[in-house]
């Protein structure tokens, strides 16, 4: 396809930079709201255009006629966070063949459906931080329960799979006792938080990979008596959990700064677009002030280990 | 309604699903006494019904004129959505303003339904698929992507969420008194009776000389005006609202009501049934993982006793409407419909009577 | 085409005043000058052909449908209702031809709808409703459960709650379309007296009915309309009923009741021993060929309910019928049909007709199976279909795609007849055939039947017009309480006779007449 | 029969009635499906001319492969409205026959079409579920369907829990986007619509049956008088819509080559909204949607 020329915003045709279609897995998620912020800022940088498109429910039907329209509106490229591994596959390649570069991002599909995947941390850097952070807050004993995502979140899958390892091995005392979804609804969240400390009278803590679950559980045990006494920790942004940190609902939780990895997102699109790499492994580009990444096995990006939001520097971001 | 037979008829419809709620709560309490005996159990045993059962309430008025209201579940995000922003936008603005904020907005976009319904001429089943889809739209247009959180509402606003009086959490109280109000209405005044008249048979009630599009205009009103209660609820208890704000609740408004006995096609039910339809839903939900039933088969698990459910209020009925028939015609009052008929009928007949 | 009647020399000016009052639906003409004059203290009877306007303009005085022209005066004053509620404030009270009633709700909330008794806090007051419903009841002799659902009630109870409704309003004017059609002899009685005692409280009452012998008995004056206009006022004292059934149809109309004994063939229908519990028991009865068999009874013997039973919407939990002498299974109108037998029910718009559909489609709804052309179905074949038919019994509409519920209770009859007669059975059911009928069609009903049964139709004629019966019938069956109390041969068969088999007990008082 | 009816033996004329009140043009253009191919026409042009490339030959062919599926169960479903009747549980079994074509393909090693097959009676027996409870149990469709709803839906959910079938070969999902001409803009799955779209046409308006339909919708205890069987009559329209869900369901399934037990979530109020609002997305369906449930209006 041209290189945007008539793409509408999409194209951003006459400017030098890349154009940059954003697709998250669903709209109105701060999560990715952020990563939006942190792409519409690279593509200032390097003076591309960008937009943001997306469905309200996080399903990949749902994701397919986006990836179909922005491949017809011969978009520049196109950074997707999957709902499903193959369910979108064949959109993408429909949009690749159609002349669009396209990188996943926060969660990945089969490696051949796109150019480059970034990659938030390395899964085990992800699994092992939560297991530690729990382990440390529990006093490293004790029954702990997993609030997932949709039952079909690709990287939340992976992780809980490395969780359960990683405690196995290094926290014998350590049982992980189930794992529920909330379908990153927080309703559904909310109360299968407290369906859990039904079923678990001794529960000690509970682990959310996924930012509504977080909060949805801290608001729940915020308001219980199980507050203080069931420990929490996950995935979560320092504005959804400022007030359960500061009311000492949750103690410690992990993030990457979602911003930084839409930021690295865009510039990787923008590399692959001016033709600066291909997305072979060993490629290397520049991300602004990220400084300069390297394209691992698998066309894998990593973005670099999370980091750990306490009450002592929570009140230093803001996202 | 008016004399202890058909009272005692009705009545047993609701007895049937209160009898299988009970038996729900038992069964899970006997898996962890904590599901009903620990002060966590007991709240959100009574709580987490209280949002559905506001909008069963409403759903029932519209139903009861042989309308039905799908659009509640946008209405109740949008108006969630609202309770968060006034925060956000006048910090200090007090509690009880948002609450009747919330439930002007809910009511404003119930009179949107009514007038489309009632003027229109068109069926509400399509007009409230419409608005379903709309008032989602503006929620989406306007919110965006922000989110409220927690940090956004005072915790004045928030606590009512969970504080209690008498050991009995204010929000079921609120919705308790929801209830008792509208079922009263219903009952006893000559407004509420006309609202299962008018459902019973629309072109009669016309032809009598009721106040059909005026009726039914209200029966909107306070259906919106609910799901708008139920929104400011949602936000004080949930404490986060997001786009995903009450998807898709409206199938299960409309299920409470069905399941408590309220004839889908007008003219009877009682919202005292359609309170008791929307704990039984909540309830089995709740106490499935109590019962160790896993996390994926708990969905089915749960249609599996929704049609237990309007099975066994179905056959209590039938034997009831048996006994009816014996004392009448025992009596030779009057001779009753004839056994034969095949049931499809008597719901049939009302539609005939469209 | 008229002036209308002048208003009565005396001070009192007349309760209800129509003239020339105009009402169209879109092509159709309903009304082309109605006018009526009612005095207070009197009984007016308003008679005309099925179609010709008797409905409407009762419509347009009850505010159902406003008038295009003409005036209207309610007590000497000028008014235009723009709903039902106008005219009941008004002090109108009317019972429509079809009743209105709210299935769901209990028959003292359908009496007492929009206007119960309040108590404390303008609640209802239960109580005082339900005295209220009873003592209405046992001044009407009504015993009907006040407190059972209006659903499943028959027509005939239905008709008796619009009528208790009517009165307990005690209006100034009392307009009743048709009351009768659904009654029969004792309840006519008990409605008559009531209406009488209104009348000499002073109050005035329209009397709409097909049967002479109640117009003669009751009314005082009559009026007559013919194709929506304004024909002729007189005192009931001064005229005839040939003259007004001449004004009405504007020429002669042949006897009524013209059965012509036709040779009796072989057995069509053979019953044996039909129960249902609760509702008839026992019931064995058979028919011949070219044979018209009369059910008489009073409303709510079970004659329907037998009849609906061995054409198959009903079950029935013991005996056999046989037709043409092969069994016909139970429960199986498709099965009936196709054994040729056809069913004309009682009640038109719940049974006979689908009212939203065309008259197309209602004419030939039974017979549609045959009319598919290599499995197609075209509403071609349907027209070609329907069309002799609805011109055979003369029914009234200007295109047969027109919708079956705009049409006038008689002319909807007809349809339903057609429909049945299209099927060319050889043993026809037929409930109340005449119900709502005008005397001129009524006659030519009455002819076909006998003409179908002289080509060797099996005839079951159920009706609660003793006369019919008697006219028609070569075989009498009379049911009581769900039980054949009597088979009386036309010979033997007199009023007095069938009224005591249908009462047992009971005097035979109000038996309906032969019309002069 | 030869019973010729006159008012007096001398005159008898047969009269006859004109067959339509309206003249052609206005029955076919005052109509609901005009409106709606009109108004249809309307937004396609209005898009051609102001959404970039919304005339490139891709649009026309992804918005067809996108609706196909509510456009199938949108035939069966009208059927089932106009009786007065209601299907909630159509996506729900979407859903699940996705779900069995992928576990039996997978576990059960069955090939494609054998699978599919099984779905499709599968499907049927679902609606088959649904016809009984409503048509001889009596119960309200709406109760009974939401509460199939959940049951159809928490059976596929069930069977596949976190995991989701994604090895289907080539060429079954390269035939779910096929297109008929190469680089033509109609899909292959048009054809099998196009064919149940005249069978369900032929079946409504064209035949005895869908006489029997409108009437059980109309009014059910006359259409019982005149013969039809009300309760078979609903009882096999659900069945009709459990299975052609199913048929969409391994469309759904092919086309996204992912069996999810959440797969067409919600699908249910689009295909009533299509029916009811007779807004199906595209011409071809606005056949079908023809005047809407009695019970409702
Ligand atoms: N559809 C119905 N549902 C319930 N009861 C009915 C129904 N129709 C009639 N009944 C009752 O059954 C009894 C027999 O009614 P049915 O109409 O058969 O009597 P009938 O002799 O035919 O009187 P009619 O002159 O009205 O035809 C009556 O008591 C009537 O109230
Ligand atoms: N809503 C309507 N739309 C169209 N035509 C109508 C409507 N109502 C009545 N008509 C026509 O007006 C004429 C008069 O009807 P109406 O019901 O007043 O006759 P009627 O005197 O009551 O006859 P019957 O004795 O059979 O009841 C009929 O031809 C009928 O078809
Ligand atoms: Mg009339
Ligand atoms: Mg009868």
């Amino acid at each position: 396809g041209d290189d945007g020329g008539s793409g509408g915003e999409g194209g951003g045709g006459e400017s030098a930079g890349a154009g940059v279609t954003m697709l998250p897995k669903n709209l109105g998620n701060p999560y990715f709201d952020a990563s939006a912020t942190g792409a519409t800022r690279a593509s200032e940088e390097f003076g591309g255009s960008f937009e943001i498109v997306g469905p309200d429910t996080a399903t990949p039907d749902a994701q397919v006629p986006f990836i179909n329209t922005a491949a017809q509106q011969g978009v520049d490229s196109l950074v997707v966070s999957a709902n499903d591994p193959t369910a979108i596959c064949d959109a993408l390649e429909e949009a690749s063949s159609a002349g669009t570069k396209v990188v996943t991002f926060d969660s990945d599909t089969d490696p051949e459906c796109r150019d480059l995947f970034i990659s938030q941390a390395d899964a085990e850097g992800i699994a092992t931080s939560q297991v530690d952070l729990i382990a440390e807050q529990i006093g490293g004993a004790g029954e702990v329960a997993i609030l997932s995502a949709a039952a079909n979140a690709t990287n939340q899958n992976t992780w809980i799979e490395l969780m359960q390892e990683y405690a196995a091995s290094e926290y014998p005392d350590i049982e992980i006792v189930d794992v529920v979804y909330g379908n990153d609804d927080d309703q559904t969240s909310f109360d299968q938080t407290a369906a859990l400390l039904q079923s678990y009278p001794d529960l000690a803590g509970i682990i959310s990979p996924t930012t509504v679950g977080i909060a949805a559980a801290a608001r729940y045990l915020s308001t219980s008596d199980a507050q203080g006494e069931v420990a929490l920790t996950g995935l979560g942004t320092p504005n959804q959990m400022r007030e359960y940190v500061e009311d000492g609902t949750v103690q410690s939780f992990a993030l990457w700064n979602p911003e930084e990895l839409g930021y690295l997102a865009a510039y990787a699109a923008d590399a692959l677009v001016s033709e600066e790499i291909t997305g072979e492994e060993g490629d290397s580009f520049s991300a602004g002030d990220l400084g300069d990444y390297e394209v691992g096995a698998d066309g894998v990006v990593v973005l670099g280990d999370p980091t750990v939001f306490d009450e002592s520097n929570i009140d230093d971001f803001d996202f | 309604m008016s004399t202890s037979r058909v009272g005692g008829l009705l009545r047993s419809r609701e007895l049937a699903v209160a009898v299988v709620l009970l038996l729900v709560v038992a069964l899970a309490t006997w898996n962890s006494d904590s599901f009903l005996l620990s002060s966590d159990g007991w709240r959100n045993l009574l709580v987490t019904p209280s949002l559905l059962l506001l909008l069963a309430v409403g759903q029932t008025v519209v139903i009861i004129t042989r309308n039905v209201d799908l659009s509640v579940g946008s209405v109740l995000g949008l108006t969630a959505y609202l309770t968060g922003r006034l925060f956000t936008d006048n910090p200090g603005i007090p509690v009880v303003v948002v609450f009747l904020a919330g439930i002007a907005m809910g009511a404003l976009l119930g009179l949107v339904n009514g007038v489309l319904v009632a003027f229109g001429k068109v069926p509400a089943l399509v007009i409230t698929l419409g608005t379903l889809y709309v008032y989602r739209g503006i929620f989406l247009s306007w919110a965006g992507s922000d989110r409220i959180n927690a940090s956004d509402m005072p915790s004045s606003f928030l606590s009512l969420g969970t504080s209690s009086v008498l050991g009995i959490p204010l929000l079921t109280v609120l919705a308790v008194v929801v209830l008792v109000v509208v079922g009263h209405h219903l009952r006893t005044t000559r407004s509420g009776r006309e609202l299962y008249a008018i459902g019973s048979d629309p072109d009669a009630a016309r032809l009598y000389g009721l106040p059909v599009t005026r009726r039914v205009l209200t029966a909107f009103v306070v259906s919106g005006a609910l799901a708008g209660l139920a929104g400011v609820v949602y936000a004080a208890r949930y404490g986060t609202v997001s786009s995903g704000a009450g998807l898709s609740i409206e199938l299960q408004a409309v299920g409470a009501a069905v399941i408590g006995g309220v004839a889908i096609f007008g003219g009877s039910g009682t919202v005292w049934g359609a309170a008791i339809g929307a704990f039984l839903l909540v309830t089995i939900n709740r106490a499935l993982p109590v019962v160790g039933i896993s996390d994926f088969w708990q969905q089915a698990v749960v249609g599996a006793l929704i049609l237990a459910a309007i099975v066994l209020d179905r056959v209590l009925a039938r034997r009831q409407e048996r006994r009816l028939v014996a004392e009448q015609t025992s009596v030779r009052l009057d001779a009753p419909p004839p056994p034969g008929t095949p049931p499809a009928s008597s719901s049939s007949s009302r539609k005939a009577h469209a | 085409m008229s002036t209308g009647p002048s208003t009565s020399a005396g001070t009192s000016s007349p309760t209800l005043e129509l003239r020339e009052v105009t009402k169209s639906f879109g092509a159709v003409t309903a009304l082309a000058a109605g006018t009526l004059v009612v005095e207070p203290g009197s009984i007016h009877a308003l008679v005309g052909e099925n179609g010709a306007g008797k409905s409407t303009l009762v419509k347009v005085v009850a505010g159902v449908h406003r008038r295009d022209g003409g005036t209207f005066r309610f007590q000497g004053e000028d008014v235009d209702f723009g709903s039902t509620a106008d005219s009941k404030a008004a002090g109108i009270a009317v019972i429509y031809q079809e009743p209105t009633l709210f299935p769901d709700l209990s028959v003292t909330e359908n009496l007492f709808m929009g206007r119960q008794p309040l108590g404390r806090g303008r609640r209802i007051d239960q109580k005082a409703m339900r005295e209220e419903a009873r003592a209405l009841f046992a001044r009407l002799g009504v015993a009907i459960d006040p407190a059972r659902p209006a659903r499943g009630l028959s027509i005939a109870d239905q008709q008796i709650i619009e009528i208790a409704k009517a009165i307990s309003l005690d209006a100034a004017l009392l307009v009743m379309d048709e009351p009768t059609a659904a009654l029969s002899g004792v309840e006519v009685e008990r409605l008559f007296t009531v209406a009488r005692s209104l009348r000499d409280e002073g109050r005035a009452l329209v009397f709409i009915s097909h049967r002479f012998d109640e117009v003669f008995s009751l009314c005082d004056t009559v009026t007559v309309m013919r194709d929506g206009a304004y024909v002729a006022t007189q005192p009931i004292a001064t005229t005839t009923v040939d003259e007004v059934v001449a004004q009405m149809v504007g020429r002669e109309v042949g006897e009524l009741f013209p059965k012509t004994s036709a040779p009796v063939g072989d057995v069509v229908l053979e019953v044996e021993g039909l129960t249902r519990a609760g509702v008839f028991t026992d019931v064995s009865f058979s028919v011949r060929a070219g044979e018209i068999v009369g059910l008489a009874g009073l409303v709510g013997a079970g004659r329907s309910e037998i009849a609906r039973a061995v054409f198959g919407v009903d079950a029935y939990d013991r005996g056999s019928v046989r037709v043409g002498g092969s069994d016909l299974p139970a429960g199986s109108p498709r099965a009936a049909i196709s054994a040729g037998v056809a069913f004309v029910p009682e009640d038109r718009r719940q049974q006979g007709l689908v009212t939203e559909g065309t008259v197309a489609r209602n004419v030939a709804g039974v017979i549609r199976r045959g009319l598919s052309r290599g499995g197609i179905l075209t509403s071609r074949a349907e027209n070609a279909a329907a069309g002799p038919w609805a011109a055979r019994l003369e029914v009234k509409t200007n295109a047969l795609d027109m919708r079956a519920a705009t049409m006038s209770g008689g002319n909807q009859q007809k349809v339903v007849i057609a429909k049945w007669l299209a099927t060319e059975p050889r043993l026809l059911f037929i409930d109340e055939p005449t119900r709502g009928i005008d005397v001129g069609t009524k006659a030519e009903v009455h002819r076909l039947l006998s003409q179908l049964a002289g080509d060797g139709l099996a005839i079951v004629m159920i009706s609660s017009e003793l006369p019919e019966v008697l006219g028609m019938a070569d075989r009498v069956l009379v049911v009581c309480e769900g039980r054949i109390t009597a088979e009386i041969d036309r010979d033997d068969a007199t009023p007095e006779v069938i009224m005591r088999a249908a009462t047992r007990s009971e005097a035979a008082t109000g038996v309906t007449g032969v019309p002069a | 029969m030869s019973a010729t009816l006159s008012r007096t033996p001398a005159q008898a004329p047969a009269r006859t009635y004109p067959a339509y009140s309206r003249p052609l043009w206005q029955r076919a253009l005052l109509t609901r499906e005009f409106a709606i191919i009109a108004l249809l026409g309307v937004v396609w042009f209005y898009s051609v001319a102001e959404v970039p490339n919304f005339d490139g030959p891709l649009t026309l062919y992804y918005l067809l492969l996108d609706i196909i599926p509510i456009l199938l169960i949108a035939l069966p479903m009208t059927m089932v409205i106009i009786t007065g009747e209601i299907d909630l549980s159509v996506a729900s079994v979407v859903g699940l026959s996705s779900v069995l074509v992928g576990v039996l393909h997978q576990d059960a090693g069955l090939s494609i079409p054998v699978a599919g097959l099984v779905a499709i009676v599968v499907g049927a027996l679902c609606g088959a579920l649904n016809g009984f409870l409503v048509s001889y149990v009596g119960l309200p469709s709406l109760a009974v369907t939401i509460g199939t709803l959940a049951l159809y839906r928490g059976i596929a959910v069930g069977l596949l829990g976190t995991t989701a079938v994604t090895d289907f070969p080539e060429k079954w999902t390269d035939l779910a986007t096929l297109r008929i001409v190469e680089g033509g803009s109609i899909p292959w799955v048009v054809l099998p619509f196009l064919v149940l779209l005249g069978l369900f046409v032929w079946l409504l308006h064209f035949s005895g049956f869908g006489r029997g339909v409108y009437e059980t919708g109309l009014n059910d205890e006359a259409a019982r008088f005149t013969g039809v069987d009300v309760a078979r009559t609903k009882f096999w329209l659900f069945v009709l819509a459990g299975a052609v869900s199913a048929f969409a369901g391994i469309y759904f399934t092919l086309r996204y080559g992912s069996a999810r037990g959440d797969n067409a979530t919600g699908l249910e109020l689009q295909v009533i909204a299509a029916v009811l609002l007779g807004a199906c997305p595209s011409s071809a369906a606005a056949a079908p949607c023809t005047a809407s449930s009695p019970a409702w209006s």
